[in-house]
This record gives C-alpha cells, structure tokens and sequence, in this order.
C-alpha cells in the first residue's frame, strides 16, 4: 500500500528517482557525519589546554571542492528528474487506448465517471489491468488531491475548469489504497478510496452490471421511504440523482463510504472493520460518526427499523462480475 | 482629443511659473507628458496589431519610470547605492516572482 | 547629535540630510518604497489575473472613461512637479514658496482623489460593484490601493504644513518634507503603471 | 556637542517601563518573553497533535478540533514564536555588535513590537471566541472562504497576521538601516559580524517577502469581509493564484527563519573554536546567495497543483540549487572547527547538534525538489519530517545555542550548565525520536494533516515512537524554563565576556549592557574586532571620541496605544460581517486611535534626553 512498494509503471519510475535521490543524500550525510565526528573528536579542548590555535582564513582549494562536489552531485540527480517530469506528464486523454476516467474530488467522497462508458460510481475505480488509465482531475468544492501510493504519486484537484491530468497503469489485479492528500475539512483523513484492478474480461463484465437493471426494496414501505429520503441524493441504477454517491453495486465494494471496511462476518479485526451489513447501517443511523462534517449528515430522518431495512436492501445490490 | 488639450494646458501653466535651477524638472515633466501621450494615443489609434500595443505601453511605462526616478527622485545623484538596491531588488522580485506567477496562472 | 537649530540661516543647503535622524529616515524611505513595489506588484499581478473575468458585468473596455483618465493622469504628474519645486524651494530656504508649492500639490492631489471617487462612484452604477466579479474585485483593490496611498498621503502633506507653519523648516522638518516627496513620487510612479496596465491595456481588449 | 535643549532624564519603572521603553535591549528581552510564550503554547498544540496520533483511531480531540490545532500550531510557532524569538536576539545583539548606541528608530522599534503582539493575542483569542482558523497555517482558497468555512476562524487568522506582520515589516526596515547607517567607525560590511550579515539578509528577505504576504491577506480579508471574488471560484476568482502569493511569501519566509539561525551558529562555534570563521568571504557570499534563490522557487510546494512540466521542471533545478551555498555554509563551519579547540558548553552542544541535524533535514529538501518524486512525497509526513528537521533541529537548536550563549550579556547570568546539558540531551533525542520515524512514515504512506488513521496500516509503532519523542522535547523545555528560574534568582555576576573566548563587540562592554551600550563608540579595526585587540593584548577597544555626555530617545507609550487600535480595529471589522455598522465603527475607531497617534507622534518634537557624564563615569567605575 506504500510508495515503496509500487504495483505500477509510475510508481516504479517515482521510486526510482526516490532511489537515486536517497542514495545521494546519504553520500552526503555520511560525509558530513563523518568529518563532524572526526572533528568533535580531534579538536575538542583538553583540560587546561590554553593555547590559541592558528587562526585560518580560508582556503580556495576546499572551498572550490565543496562548491563543484555538490553541483556535481545534483547534476546526476537532475537529468533523470528532467526526463520523469517530462515521460509523466504525457497526455494520454486522446488515446483511444487508454481508458478515461474523470474524478471528482467532493467534501469527503470521490466520483468516478467513465465518459466513454457512460457509467458514474463513488468511492471505488474499477480498472481493468491491461489498459493505461487516464485521469481526468478535478473538485466540486475545496482543494483536494487524487493519490494512490502503490500506483501513482498524486495530482491536486481545482475547481472552476482548471482540470488535470494524469495517468497509471495497474498491471495487477488487486485492491490498492487510495488517499486525499490535501487538507479539505474535518474528515480530510477519513477520505479514502480503494482502487479495484480487474482482469480485462472481469471488467467488461463490470461494464455490463454496472448499467443493469436494480430493484428498489420489496416491501413498497420501505420502497417509499428509500425514494423519497435517499434518492433524492443518490441512484441506484437508473433511479434517483447523479450528483451524491452513485450507490450501485454498494455492497460489492470493498467498503462503505470510503472507509468503513466490508470483511466477512468473524473476520473483523480492526475497529473500521465490520461486514457490509453492519456498516451500512453504522453508516446510514449516524453518518457524522464515521466521518465528521460530511454532507449526508441530517439530511433525513429514519426510525431504526427503516434503517435496518435498508441497510438489508442495500446489501443486496451487489455485482457479479469478478 | 481633451486629454491632450488638458496636458498642454497644464504645461505652459509651469512655464510661467518656473522657479530658477529647475530647467531638468521641467523636461522630465515635459518627457512624461509626451510619454503618457504617445502611450493616449496609440490606444486611441486602433486597428494597430494589439500585441505590439501590449509591448509599446509596457515600454513606454518603463521609460517613464525610468525618467522620473532618474531624476525626480535623485536615483542617478550619488549617495543613493541603497536605495538603487532596494527598489531594483523589489523589482527583480516582481518580476521573477509575480510575473512568473502570472504566467502559470494564466495561460 | 540632534542640534535643532531654528534659525534658517544656519540651516545646510540640504536640511534633510543634517543629522542622522534625517539621513536614518531617508534611507528607510527608500527601502520602504523598495517594499511598496513589490506590495503593488502583486497587486498588478492579482488584477491582471483576474481581469478577464468579468462575468455578467461589463467588460474593462465597456466600463473605463478616457477622457476621465487622461486628466485624472495630468493631475497627478503635475502634482509630481510641484513637490519637486517645493523641495527645490527648501533647499533655498524658501519657507514660503516650500508651502506655497506644498499646497498646490495637495489641492492637485485632493483633486485626483475627488476625480476618483466620482469615477468609483459612476462604475458602481453601471453594475461594475466591488463584489460583482473578480475583474471588479480586482480592479477596485488595485485602484483603491493607490488611492488609499494618495488619501493617506495627503493627510500626511497637511501635517507637515501645519509643521511647517508653527516651527518652520528645521533640521526635524526638512526631512519629514523630503521623505513626503519620495512618496509622493512613488505614487506617481505607481500610477503610470496604473494607467498603462489597466486603462490602457483595458481599452485594447 | 550642542545639548541646549536637552530635557531632564525621563526615566519611569515597573510596568510603565516596559509599556513605554524604546531601549533596544528591553524591547529585545520583551521579544524573547512574548516569543517564548506563543512557543509554549505552540508546543502545548503539538503536544495534542502527538498525543491524538498516539494511537489509530483515537478520539483525544475532535476531528474539527484537530484542524485547528494544527493550524495554530504552524501559525502560532512560524509567526508567533520562532519569528519574534529571532527578532529578540537581533533587537539584543546587533547594535551591540555593530558598535552602536541604538537602532535607526527605536520609537518604530517598540511599534513593531506592539504590532507583533496585538497581532498574535488577536489571533489567539480566537480560542476563547470559540471559532478558530482551521484550514491549514496555508489557508489554502477555497476552503478558507466563507463558502466553505462559515465561522470566523480564517479572519481571526487574516487580521491577527496582517497586524503582525506590520510588526515584522517595519522591524526589518528597522535592521537594514541600522546596519546600513550605524555601525561604529571601521565596521565595513565586510568586517561585521556572521550574525549581523545574517540579520541584514533577512530583513531583506522580510521586506521584499512581506509585502505579498500583505497583498495576499488583504485579498482573502476582501473576500471575506466585503464579498470580494480574489479566490471564489464561482464568480471568476482563481484559487490557484493564492498559493502562488502565499508562496512567494512562504518560501523566502522559510529563509527568515533559518538565516539568523545560520548566523548564531557562525558565532558559537566560532568562539568556542577559538577560532577565525573559516572562509568568511564565502559565508558572506552564500548568504546572500541563498536569499536571493529563495525568491526562485516558490512553486516547489505546488508541483502537484498541475502548472505543467514546464514549471515543474524549472523550480525542480532552481529548488536544488541552494543546496550548493548552503552547502558551503556547512562546510566552512566543519573547517572552522577543525584545528580549533573546541569547547563543549551547552550553547556549542546546540551548534554542534545543529550542523548534522540540519544537514539532514536539508538533504531531504533536495529529495521533496524532484519534482515527479514529490508527487509522492507532498502532502505526507515525509514533508513533516522534513521541515521540522531544518526548523526545529536547525532552527530551534539555534535559537537555544543562542539562548545559552548570549543570556549573559542580555542578563547578566550564566545559564546553569549542567541543567543545560539536561535540556539539551533530552530535547535532541526526543526531537530525533519524534521527527525521524516520521520519514518512515510518510514514506509507508500516512498524509499529513489526518485527524485519525486507520488500525492495521503499519503506523501504529512509529506514531506512538513520536509521541513519546514529543513529550521527551516537552521534558527538555521544561527543564530549560527551570534553568532560567533557578539562574534568574541569582546576582548579576557575569563578567563582560563570560566565554573569555569572546570575538565580537558585545563582549566588550559589561553584562548586561549599560543603557547607552558604549560609552565611548569604538574604533574597529578589522574582522572580530575584539579579538583582534585581545590577541594585541589590550584589554580594551580604542574608542573614537572622548567621554560625553550621551543623547538617548525618550519613551513613550504611543506604539503601545497604535497596537492596541489595530487590535481593536481588527475586532471591529471583523465582526462586521455578524454586528453590522456597530461594529463597523468600533473598527472605525481603532484606526483612529492608531493613526492619531502616528500623527501625534509627528507633532510632537521629541528631543529626547542626555545621559550625563557623571553617570557614565559612575557606571564605569562600579563595574571596574
Ligand atoms: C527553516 C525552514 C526551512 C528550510 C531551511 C528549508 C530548506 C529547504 N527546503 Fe523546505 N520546507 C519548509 C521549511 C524549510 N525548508 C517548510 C515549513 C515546508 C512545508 C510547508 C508546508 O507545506 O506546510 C517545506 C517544504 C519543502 C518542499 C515542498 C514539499 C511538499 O510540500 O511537497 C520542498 C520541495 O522542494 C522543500 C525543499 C527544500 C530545500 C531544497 C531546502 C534547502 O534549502 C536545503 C539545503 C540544505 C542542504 C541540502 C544540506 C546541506 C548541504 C550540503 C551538505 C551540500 C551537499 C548537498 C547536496 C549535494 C544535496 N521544502
Ligand atoms: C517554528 C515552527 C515549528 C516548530 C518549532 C514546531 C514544533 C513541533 N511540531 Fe510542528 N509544525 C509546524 C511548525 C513547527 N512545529 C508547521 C508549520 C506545521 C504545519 C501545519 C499545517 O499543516 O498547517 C507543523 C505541523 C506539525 C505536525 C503535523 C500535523 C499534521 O499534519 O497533522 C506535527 C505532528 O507531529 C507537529 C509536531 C511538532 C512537535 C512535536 C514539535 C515540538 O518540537 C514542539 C516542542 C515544544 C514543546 C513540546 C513545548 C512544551 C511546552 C510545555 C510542555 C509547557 C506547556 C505549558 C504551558 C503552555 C504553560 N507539527
Ligand atoms: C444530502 C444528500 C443525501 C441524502 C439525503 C442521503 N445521502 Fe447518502 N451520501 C451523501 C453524501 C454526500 C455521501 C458521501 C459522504 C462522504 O463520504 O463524505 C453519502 C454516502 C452514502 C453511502 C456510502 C456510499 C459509498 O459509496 O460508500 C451510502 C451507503 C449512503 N450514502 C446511503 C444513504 C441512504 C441509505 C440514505 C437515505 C436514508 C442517504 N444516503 C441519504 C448524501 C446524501
Ligand atoms: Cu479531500 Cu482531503
Ligand atoms: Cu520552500
């Protein structure tokens, strides 16, 4: 999950360069470690030492050294960082080959489109392992910033048009962390995604069940209430509105809201971990415990049954596609 | 054409009045004057390629600053190296800072 | 050291420079103005940003008045020459012409800052209000700045002649007076780009 | 000397002295108290954050709590405390190392002061108002608007640093031209002291940075308080150009700090070298060198705000390039060193544990320059190691190896050295502890800026290392206020120069310094000036003029009543968004009060007083 651990082509170029760099500095701190102990140990007053020691100026050779070493130094560590500024800021938005995703970044969660494949999901990118991926970036509120460790560095989202771009290839299939990394309110640090690399055939099998059809609860009550309280906000399916989490598929995700994690049920280990149902329904009763200050706080009212009612319903929606 | 009416008036009101010694005063007024005139009328002429606009006001500017703190502020008299250093020093930031700043906020 | 001498006879042919107090403030004059560029750079970098979003309101080349700028730019460089004269006239000794010049400067200033206000006032009413767009935001700022320095200014020329008037030019005087000519200089200065960068440019397109 | 008009000694006590002194050396005691005091309570926020990021998932304070705790934590240690503590030893030391009896302005002095410190209580009575800056010392747009932050935290944050600010602008006005226009006979640029050089870069550096602070608080207030459009998005306003002002202020500001930093280290270990600074000339250079890149490469923290490869590419060399005369710095230090004959006080242990700490800290600078490598790196607490490795183990080592070295001539009392030997090892193990796991840290992928973080990612164990290092910097703090208790309770016994290795003027004159610093102006005849007649064997400087009697300015309590209106005045306008006109005049009137004051100030002549011969001669002959 970490920078040093890449799972792509970008990650490992990025640590590469942190080699490099590393390397470097740690010629130099060895050198500076190593004249200042020589130094402390040679030159420190011995009791009663009195004499005055010769007063040196300066000296042209040393100076001149210790200018052109380190200029050296950063000339190697320059030109690969040149070329990887260069190689990374390719733009792939045009290449029919890669597959376009726009994020947008919201107070607390992330929208995942896929323009080409007319498909919106939150909280977790689906992406097949064969494709290099292009990023489209940019927010619906405050600054915040697209990262995902073990893949690609990161890449801050503005508002207003001023859209970035990136990209990544995921050669794995695998479940990779993604972070917010710019300071966006209260539950900055709970913004978490997860990035699903897929085989290419499970993929198109996510296409497909991405944009089936999705049954609204049975029980017409419990019908009702979803309607008139969620999907004001959210769709599933092609019920209900397209600008809060699209809540498709919720319970295949790895997790609810970013980061309440979904294990089976005897799995859990940690306190954010729980199986899809008890967090969804941790989530739904009191969504400002899990994540302070995110906008689906007090946004309607429920008893406990409708809660667990739905909570149940929405555990349903799941995709068959891996 | 009233601005340059106005400028020419108020020209020959300092003529008349001129104290003794302040021959160069006078031609750097007369210097800004014509200066922010040439800077009226290039913008009054139209239908010039804009960009060449761009440049020749900035220019102009320049050249009027220049004039005015050569001279009516003493930056060319000796005794002035500091203050020659910190207004230069203010505007190498401006430049590099906010010009460049400009420019990736911009285009 | 600070030997406050009243009578003029005495005085040296630049007063402002006698002692070390006077010395003292001219250089952190100077080095203050070195602050002010940059202060006003970022302003003009802020302004020229911004000056394309207008928004619904109306565009820089809708809204400036030429002929409004062309005199209110006259009013300010010939105020730039009065207090060259006036500075001209301290270092004769000449209390009188020094007040004399001072006032003239401060009347071609008052008049500049009127120009301006009526000009702020006018925009208002087209729809070009401080919170309309960031052009307007911007512009205002920018503007208003200058402005802001040449009110200010002119509190502070009234002061010095009110000095003048009780105590005469001394070796206290005489800088307070010099100094007060460096700014005003540099508000001159300060509104040549003004008039260049947003009048001008603004009326290109 | 025409002394005709000289008015009698105006000298008051107690409180009043403080209130209205223009003494250099009170209002640098005054720097160091007020500083020290937003460092204690800069520390008691770092002391939360540690103890919130203890363990996963905790809820020691509230997410909303957190936020705010680190932006007053970075706001409060950068401007509040490191800033003024600076401002202290330069307001101490450097007319007394320039052979002067003052500074240019002693009376705009004390109006920095006030300015500072009505600023930063302002900013900080935002605790007690309950709506506190929490976007980030940043404040990054547009989470800093009132879109986005509804309370009155961004304007607490706003006003507080705009009023200190012109605290610290006019201070460093104040510096360039006292060294430009008052050193001693014989004291050319190329003789003065590293400290001085140091100073004078930094004042630049603060009079050419400060500005577009300035322009930038004014904006955000503007939008804030009048529904101005600078950062708004939605009415054509561009977010992107607040981190551009914010960091061609913030990066030259990162210089402010460490600059004067570098000069107190050029001083101790060259005294307690006994020896010459090696290569001076090339100090000199580097300085001034690395003031000048630091305007060339603010946009080092927005390699992820998308400016292009273009930028990215340019500000990534240009970043590295300071790594050359900052090397420099380090080198010369080491040769300054070697050869010598080096004694262990507690102010050279600082300096000595500078030298390596920051090394470290700057070559993890150079490896945040690689600009694709930042990618990863921006916005972890890889960054946190990093620049609490050059701030607190650069600059904070050095603000203590000053403390320790310069207490005497600022007090007259040597600092207890064996407790100092405790304050050291135990704030520089804690501060190794605390600040080198974090590396790990962010490297393994932990943000910074996170209220919480999630159990199972592998961060428990070094965040609890950190915490525990945090609470050990606690310990040696505490241990240092101690210190000073116990040495203020003692007689003022130090000697002029307490060291014996002494080399600069401030060691000629007694400790602490008389009210008119010399009484008789030296004559300097070359580089370390004092040293130089040492080793001639004279016990004292040749002074320029006879003894006479001595012109001092008069106090007053004008700056402090100029602060004061701009505090209220900050409280007036910024409430105005809540109480409407009300507030709007109180406002009103606070700018009155300052700007009447300014022109009472020019009204009046103030001619200050004479210290008399006989109490010069007095003086002298007690110390003698
Ligand atoms: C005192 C403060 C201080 C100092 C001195 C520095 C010094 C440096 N800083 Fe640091 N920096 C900060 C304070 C400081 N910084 C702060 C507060 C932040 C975060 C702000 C925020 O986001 O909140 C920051 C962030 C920061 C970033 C942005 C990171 C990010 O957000 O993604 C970068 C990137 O380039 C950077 C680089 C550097 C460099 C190259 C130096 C150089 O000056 C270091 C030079 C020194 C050396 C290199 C060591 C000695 C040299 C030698 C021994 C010679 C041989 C060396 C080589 C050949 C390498 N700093
Ligand atoms: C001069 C600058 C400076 C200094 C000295 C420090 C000092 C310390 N800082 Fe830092 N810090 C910043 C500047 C500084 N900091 C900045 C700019 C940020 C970024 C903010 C942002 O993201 O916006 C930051 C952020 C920051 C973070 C990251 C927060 C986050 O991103 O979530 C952390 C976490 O560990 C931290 C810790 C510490 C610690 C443990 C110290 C220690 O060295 C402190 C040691 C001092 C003490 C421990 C004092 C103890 C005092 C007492 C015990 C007595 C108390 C009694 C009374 C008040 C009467 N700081
Ligand atoms: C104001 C609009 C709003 C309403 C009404 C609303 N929500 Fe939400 N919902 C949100 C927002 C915003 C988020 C993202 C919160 C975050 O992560 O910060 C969200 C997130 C979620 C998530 C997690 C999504 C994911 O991708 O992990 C679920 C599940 C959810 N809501 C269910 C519900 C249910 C059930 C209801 C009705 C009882 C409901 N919501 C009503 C706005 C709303
Ligand atoms: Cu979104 Cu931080
Ligand atoms: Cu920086």
């Amino acid at each position: 999950m970490s920078a040093l651990n890449p799972q792509g082509p970008v990650a490992q170029e990025q640590l590469g360069l942190m080699k490099i760099s590393i390397l470097i500095m740690s010629i130099v701190v060895v050198v500076v470690f190593a004249i200042s102990i020589y130094v402390l140990i040679k030159f420190r007053r011995r009791k009663g030492d009195e004499k005055i020691p010769k007063q040196v100026e300066g000296s042209h050779k040393l100076e001149v050294i210790w200018t052109v070493i380190p200029i050296i130094l950063l000339v190697i560590l320059a030109i690969p960082t040149l070329k990887t500024v260069f190689s990374l800021s390719k733009d792939y938005s045009e290449d029919p080959n890669a597959l376009q995703v726009i994020v947008t970044a919201h107070q607390y969660w992330w929208e995942f489109e896929y323009p080409e494949l007319g498909i919106k999901t939150a909280q977790e990118l689906v992406i097949p392992t064969d494709r290099v991926i292009s990023i489209e970036a940019k927010t619906a509120d405050v600054l915040h910033s697209f990262w995902i460790p073990s893949l690609a560095g990161k890449i801050d989202t503005n508002p207003d048009g001023n859209v970035n771009r990136m990209y990544f290839e995921a050669p794995k299939a695998g479940v990779y962390q993604g972070k917010c990394a710019e300071l966006c309110g209260p539950s900055h640090g709970l913004m978490d995604f997860k990035v699903k690399a897929v085989e290419p055939s499970s993929f198109d099998r996510w296409q497909v069940a991405m944009l089936d059809t999705v049954e609204l609860p049975s029980d017409p009550e419990l019908a009702q209430v979803f309607e008139s309280q969620c999907l004001t906000c959210h769709a599933v399916g092609e019920y209900g509105g397209s600008t809060f989490p699209n809540l498709t598929g919720i319970a295949s995700r790895e997790s609810v809201a970013g980061i309440l994690i979904n294990v089976e049920e005897g799995e859990k280990e940690y306190k954010h971990e729980d199986t899809v149902y008890n967090n969804l329904y941790k989530w739904i009763k009191d969504p400002k415990a899990v994540k302070p200050g995110n906008h689906m706080t007090d946004q309607y009212t429920l008893t406990d049954e409708e809660v667990a009612g739905i909570a149940e319903y929405l555990s349903t929606l799941t995709l068959d596609y891996e | 054409m009233a601005a340059a009416n106005e400028q020419t008036s108020h020209r020959s009101d300092v003529k008349t009045t001129k104290p003794e010694g302040s021959k160069k005063h006078i031609i750097a007024f007369v210097f800004s004057i014509l200066l922010t005139f040439i800077a009226f009328a290039l913008v009054m002429a139209g239908e010039i390629n804009t960009d060449f606009i761009y440049i020749m006001l900035v220019v102009l500017a320049i050249i009027q600053v220049f004039v005015q703190m050569a001279f009516w502020m003493h930056m060319k008299d000796k005794g002035h190296t500091f203050a020659i250093i910190a207004i230069l020093s203010g505007v190498v930031v401006v430049f590099t800072c906010v010009i460049m700043a400009l420019f990736w906020t911009t285009w | 050291m600070s030997s406050h001498s009243h009578v003029e006879g005495q005085l040296p042919h630049e007063p402002e420079r006698a002692t070390l107090e006077g010395r003292n403030k001219i250089t952190g004059f100077w080095l203050f103005l070195g602050g002010e560029t940059v202060l006003f750079g970022t302003l003009f970098a802020a302004y020229l940003t911004l000056r394309g979003q207008v928004m619904d309101g109306p565009t820089p080349n809708e809204l400036f008045d030429f002929a409004l700028v062309a005199l209110a730019t006259a009013l300010l460089l010939t105020s730039s020459l009065t207090s060259v004269f006036a500075l001209q006239a301290m270092h004769k000794h000449n209390v009188k012409g020094l007040m004399g010049w001072l006032i003239v400067t401060l009347l071609l200033g008052a008049a500049f800052l009127g120009l301006e206000i009526y000009e702020f006032n006018h925009y208002v009413h087209l729809g070009h209000t401080f919170a309309a767009s960031a052009f307007s935001t911007s512009f205002y700022t920018l503007v208003g700045f200058h402005g802001a320095h040449v009110a200010f200014g002119l509190l502070w020329v009234i002061l010095i002649l009110l000095q003048l008037k009780k105590r005469g030019l001394n070796t206290t005087t005489a800088p307070k007076v010099y100094v007060f000519g460096m700014y005003w200089h540099f508000i001159d200065v300060v509104w040549v780009f003004i008039f260049t960068v947003v009048y001008l440019m603004g009326k290109v397109g | 000397m025409a002394h005709a008009h000289a008015h009698a000694v105006k000298r008051r006590t107690g409180i009043m002295d403080w209130l209205t002194t223009v003494d250099h050396k009170k209002i640098g005691i005054m720097y160091l108290l007020a500083g020290g005091f937003f460092f204690l309570i800069g520390g008691l926020e770092a002391i939360l954050i540690r103890l919130q990021l203890m363990f996963p998932q905790s809820e020691v304070v509230s997410a909303q709590f957190y936020n705010e705790l680190i932006t007053m934590h970075g706001t409060t240690m950068i401007f509040l405390a490191a800033m003024p503590i600076l401002f202290g030893f330069m307001n101490a030391i450097i007319p007394l190392q320039i052979g002067a009896r003052d500074v240019a302005y002693p009376f705009v002095n004390a109006l920095g002061f006030w300015t500072f410190f009505f600023g930063g209580v302002l900013l900080n009575i935002s605790f007690i108002a309950g709506s506190v800056p929490d976007a980030g010392w940043t404040m990054y747009a547009p989470l800093s608007g009132t879109t986005y932050t509804e309370h009155f935290g961004t304007d607490y944050y706003v006003i507080g640093l705009q009023i200190s600010g012109i605290g610290t602008l006019i201070g460093g006005i104040n510096f360039l031209v006292t060294i430009i226009n008052m050193r001693a006979p014989g004291m050319t640029f190329m003789r003065m002291p590293m400290f001085t050089w140091a100073t004078f870069i930094t004042s630049a550096l603060i009079l050419f940075a400060f500005p577009a602070l300035t322009v930038g608080l004014a904006a955000l207030m503007f939008d804030r308080l009048f529904s101005g459009n600078f950062f708004d998005p939605s009415a054509g306003g561009n977010v992107v150009l607040w981190e551009h002002i914010f960091w061609i202020f913030g990066h030259p500001e990162v210089y402010i700090l460490i600059l004067p930093a570098f000069g107190i280290i050029s001083e101790v270990v060259s005294t307690f070298s006994r020896k010459r600074l090696f290569g001076y000339s090339s100090m000199v250079f580097a300085t001034i060198l690395i003031g000048f890149l630091g305007f060339m490469v603010w946009a080092h923290h927005m390699f992820t705000t998308g400016l292009g490869p273009i930028a990215n590419a340019l500000f990534s060399v240009a970043t590295m390039l300071i790594a050359v005369p900052t090397g420099i710095k380090i080198f010369n230090w080491l040769f300054t060193m070697w050869g010598g004959s080096i004694k262990f006080t507690v102010a050279n242990l600082f300096a000595v544990g500078f030298i390596p700490t920051f090394v470290m800290g700057g070559v993890t600078g150079v490896m945040l320059s690689v600009a694709p490598a930042d990618y990863q790196y921006h916005d972890t607490y890889f960054v946190v190691a990093h620049f609490h490795y050059v701030i607190v183990g650069g600059l904070v080592l050095g603000i203590f190896a000053g403390l320790h070295y310069w207490w005497p001539k600022m007090f007259g009392r040597v600092l207890s050295e064996k407790l100092g030997y405790w304050t050291f090892w135990t704030f520089y193990i804690g501060f190794h502890l605390t600040f080198f796991v974090q590396h790990f840290l962010g490297l393994l992928g932990m943000p910074r800026r996170i209220w919480q973080y999630l159990d199972g990612m592998g961060f428990n164990t070094l965040n609890f290392i950190s915490t525990i290092g945090a609470l050990l910097m606690g310990v040696g703090t505490i241990l240092f206020i101690i210190n000073i208790l116990i040495t203020m309770r003692k007689p003022k016994t130090a000697e002029n120069d307490p060291w014996k290795d002494g080399r600069t003027l401030e060691w000629t004159i007694s400790s602490p310094a008389p009210e008119y610093n010399f009484a008789q102006t030296p004559l300097v005849r070359g580089y370390d000036a004092w040293w130089l007649e040492k080793m001639e064997g004279n016990s004292k400087m040749t002074p320029v003029e006879p003894i006479g009697p001595i012109h001092m300015p008069s106090p007053s309590i004008l700056p402090f009543f100029m602060g004061l209106g701009l505090f209220i005045a900050g409280f007036g306008f910024m409430y105005a968004r809540e109480f409407g006109v009300v507030s709007l005049v109180i406002g009103i009137a606070g700018l009155v009060i300052t700007f009447g004051c300014m022109g009472l100030r020019s009204w009046i002549d103030d001619h200050g007083f004479h210290i008399e011969e006989e109490e010069i001669l007095k003086d002298q002959g007690v110390k003698a």
